[in-house]
């Protein structure tokens, strides 16, 4: 069988075989075509497809599915944020004024970045959040805040997330669609979902007693509670050794922020990417 | 008379004594996945021997009557494969329209059977061995039985797992492999029986 | 009728990869083919040279591969020395073992008495069965003619813990042995 | 550039194709006799990965629905019998050793998973990264199985005698049961180091 055969024969039933599996693929697809909602595509094609799970749908083809059989409304999904819900009131054709839509994002709250949290160890090898916690490998006194090592960083699948040079996260509050993907994986829970609304949150985590805090962090809240006394409205009260403050009553009038010695206090709506963790 | 016990021979050798599973490795990606309950195990555990058997025919016709007569028996990987693949799709899309129930019970490892290791191992056992048609067709049946008969076993047992005490370290797979390792030290006990 | 077009679509495009796939496949067959029989040659030859190392030209004898018992002939070769005088003959063969076949070479001398044996591939147990490859084991069969007994622990001392790998190995060399010795007396007569 | 060398590490520690996606068991239990045995795998495993996953992301934009996955196993299957060919010419005693594993690579349920759920849709430069990055990632866990079941099952190293001529190989490592207690103990290691403790949720 000379070489030339050799390459003529296979490629003609190579080429004979996939004409035939080919079109034996086509016509049994049109023959058995099952009749879905072509609905759930098309819905499929809005949603943000990260199939993040934040909806209660075990993804976003189920949440599709919901949305067809009217299971679910239309904003059901937080992450897609206002634009997938205004596509989908377009594509369903249904009014969207009497939806109130909320916007959701991640916060992470906590400030000790690398300057300001002082360290006890310099730390070699592998350089993950879930390692360093569980091994206790963190450079860091402070056994509550952020390890900095990015795992949150790699899991959101917006890309919302980016570390800043003080090692800790910042949020792209425009990206972040508050799917909580990045609080399940952080380690030390150090991001939670807050809505995006004007508010004055405590950004620390650390819940001990003061000078065990200020021996760790120069930013942490060592539970002085002159923000609960010099708040007008009180509507600040020290929780665990950290305070809480109640959206309803608190102005934003900032006089909290400005008398805390620590600086642990900040507006929420201020709190763009770039002055998140800076003194 | 011997052609009916050299039959036997290959339907217990492949069903027991060199079992897909447990002896030669094959199968273990759907047999760790598909084992979580014993429906699932079942129901998968039809659709491969369907296949498998079908495959292996099929296989055996495109090589005898192609492949051999061109002298192109390298191409047998890809050609096999390829049936397969293709045949695979068509159960698919014929249980998707007719079963809708088992489609779904399915999810992800319905396209993963077209890559199941143990239906190209049969189809490539069945050239080196030089099996006959009949031979091969007993072959496929064997191997398939054995590969139902592993996933039921660990199926059991992996729905009695929840009412023990596992230790941390070991949830979730180390266990299940454990568990494994074992049932396959049986097995090779049953490795001599067959010739 | 845009239907059939699509499925014709399709055809196409499956075609079009597998021809450009069987193309590349069949060059790199080309370029191999000859290597690889060349590899097999060699493995087979090496074997040959090494049961009879004084034989210079091996001889194909005409027999299709068939089933002696439990064990396959596969082939059968004349061994001639310079002088052309035969020296023996060399049977390549095959019997189920106790994982899957043993393929091995059996050199018969001219008065079939057994010259030499060669594992070339066996699928035993690994440290157990495999053991039946190895020379110590393998020597012994050397000189034993058609009127020994070939039983494993009366005249054929077997490897520990494997009996059936050897009695497998014993009773091919036995069934070989005697096969080569009726048939080449008809060949040569 | 970054982005790169995050897809790169990820396939080794964060999504390590064996160790945390559970794929391409069956190679690997069963050609890990020994190291020289993985390292081959790991070769021939490499070779077919990498080879499908540019190709399958070159031609991503062009494959329709119904036929994504004959095309992908026809590519798959042209580079794994590339592979076979050429082992099979160059190195014949690797060959012999993995024998119908070679083959076998075209099932690997890694390089079928990797090529649908990366390959299909990232560039090319990632598709390398990634295909890298499970090369090395499976490659590290056979060979670390390999070795393991080495020592222990037969008493040498890369063919080198570990613990002296008179050592009893515990042969139990080389023999299936063995493969699979092995590669057990591996992942309970990797879910330790990997696994988040269940912290007590702070009030507050």
């Amino acid at each position: 069988m000379s070489l030339m055969q050799i390459i003529i024969f296979s490629s003609g039933i190579m080429l004979g075989l996939g004409i035939v599996f080919g079109i034996g693929l086509g016509y049994f697809a049109k023959i058995f075509r099952v009749q879905e909602n072509p609905l759930i595509d098309e819905i499929l094609e809005i949603l943000p497809g990260a199939n993040c799970g934040a909806c209660g749908f075990s993804g976003c083809r189920s949440l599709a599915e919901g949305i067809t059989s009217g299971k679910a409304s239309i904003e059901t999904c937080r992450v897609g944020g206002e634009e997938t819900v205004k596509n989908l009131a377009k594509l369903l054709g249904v009014g969207t004024d009497n939806i109130s839509y909320e916007k959701y994002i991640a916060i992470p709250l906590c400030k000790g970045g690398k300057s300001l949290a002082m360290k006890n160890a310099t730390v070699k090898g592998v350089k993950t959040c879930k390692i360093a916690n569980n091994l206790k490998l963190s450079e860091k006194i402070c056994t509550y805040g952020c390890l900095g090592y990015g795992d949150c960083v790699l899991v959101c699948p917006f890309n919302a997330i980016k570390m800043n040079d003080e090692g800790l996260p910042e949020i792209d509050p425009s990206l972040c669609t508050g799917c909580g993907l990045c609080v399940k994986e952080c380690p030390r829970e150090v991001i939670e979902i807050f809505s995006y609304k004007e508010k004055v949150l405590a950004i620390c985590k650390n819940s001990e007693k003061g000078s065990a805090v200020r021996n760790a962090c120069r930013v942490g809240c060592i539970t002085c509670y002159v923000c609960e006394k010099k708040c007008p409205k009180n509507a600040i009260k020290m929780v665990n050794n950290l305070p809480v403050i109640d959206i309803e009553k608190c102005d934003l009038c900032g006089i909290c922020i400005n008398v805390c010695p620590t600086k642990t206090l900040s507006l929420i709506k201020a709190l763009s990417a770039k002055e998140n963790g800076k003194k | 008379m011997s052609e009916l016990q050299s039959l036997m021979n290959i339907f217990i050798s492949a069903a027991f004594a060199q079992n897909f599973v447990f002896i030669r490795f094959l199968a273990l990606c759907s047999f760790v996945g598909m084992t979580t309950s014993m429906e699932n195990a079942i129901g998968m555990g039809g659709a491969v021997t369907f296949v498998t058997v079908m495959a292996s025919i099929l296989s055996y016709v495109v090589y005898q009557f192609i492949l051999v007569p061109l002298h192109l028996e390298y191409l047998q990987t890809i050609v096999f494969i390829l049936t397969i693949a293709v045949f695979v799709q068509l159960v698919e899309i014929y249980l998707k329209k007719a079963v809708p129930s088992l489609y779904k019970a399915m999810g992800i490892y319905l396209p993963l059977i077209a890559t199941n290791c143990m239906i190209l191992a049969v189809a490539l056992l069945n050239v080196t061995e030089n099996y006959n048609l009949l031979e091969a067709t007993v072959f496929s049946f064997g191997a398939s039985i054995g590969y139902v008969l592993a996933l039921v076993i660990l199926a059991g047992i992996r729905e009695r797992l929840k009412y023990v005490q596992i230790p941390s370290i070991l949830k979730g797979y180390p266990i299940i492999f454990f568990i494994a390792a074992f049932i396959a030290v049986a097995f090779m006990g049953l490795q001599g029986i067959a010739r | 009728m845009k239907n059939s077009i699509d499925i014709l679509k399709l055809g196409l495009t499956l075609g079009l990869v597998c021809l450009i796939a069987g193309f590349a496949l069949s060059a790199t067959y080309s370029i191999t083919k000859d290597k690889i029989t060349e590899q097999q040659r060699k493995a087979l030859v090496q074997a040959q040279k090494e049961i009879f190392p004084d034989a210079t030209e091996f001889k194909k004898i005409e027999i299709s591969e068939t089933k002696v018992g439990s064990a396959t002939l596969k082939e059968l070769y004349e061994c001639l020395n310079e002088s052309e005088k035969l020296l023996g003959y060399i049977a390549t063969a095959s019997t189920p073992g106790y994982g899957g076949n043993i393929i091995f070479v059996l050199g018969v001398n001219s008065d079939f008495s057994v010259k030499g044996v060669k594992v070339t591939e066996q699928t035993e147990t690994p440290g157990l069965g495999a053991n039946i490859a190895k020379s110590q084991f393998l020597e012994q069969f050397n000189g034993k003619t058609l009127n020994d007994e070939f039983v494993v622990k009366k005249d054929v001392k077997p490897v520990t813990s494997a009996t059936i790998s050897s009695r497998s190995i014993t009773n091919g060399i036995k069934e070989i042995l005697n096969f080569t010795s009726k048939n080449v007396k008809e060949a040569s007569k | 550039m970054r982005n790169l060398i995050n897809i790169f590490k990820n396939g080794i520690i964060k999504e390590n194709p064996v160790l945390i996606i559970m794929l391409g068991l069956c190679s690997i239990l069963a050609v890990s006799t020994s190291v020289v045995n993985a390292l081959g795998m790991t070769l021939a495993f490499s070779f077919v990965l990498i080879g499908s996953e540019l190709t399958i992301s070159l031609i991503r934009k062009s494959i329709p629905k119904t036929l994504r996955v004959p095309i992908f196993i026809v590519v798959i299957g042209s580079f794994t019998t590339i592979m076979s060919l050429l082992l099979q010419a160059f190195l014949p005693d690797l060959n012999k050793a993995l024998g119908i594993f070679i083959p076998l690579v075209v099932v690997n349920c890694i390089i079928i998973g990797r090529v649908e759920a990366f390959a299909s849709k990232r560039s090319v430069i990632e598709s390398l990264f990634d295909a890298l990055g499970m090369s090395v990632g499976y490659g590290i866990v056979i060979v670390s199985i390999g070795a393991i079941r080495e020592i222990l099952g037969n008493g040498t190293i890369l063919g080198y005698q570990v613990f002296g001529p008179n050592y009893n190989p515990a042969l139990f490592f080389i023999l299936p049961p063995g493969a699979f207690l092995v590669i057990g103990i591996e992942i309970a290691i990797i879910n330790k180091i990997l696994a988040k403790p269940k912290k007590v949720k702070q009030e507050g």
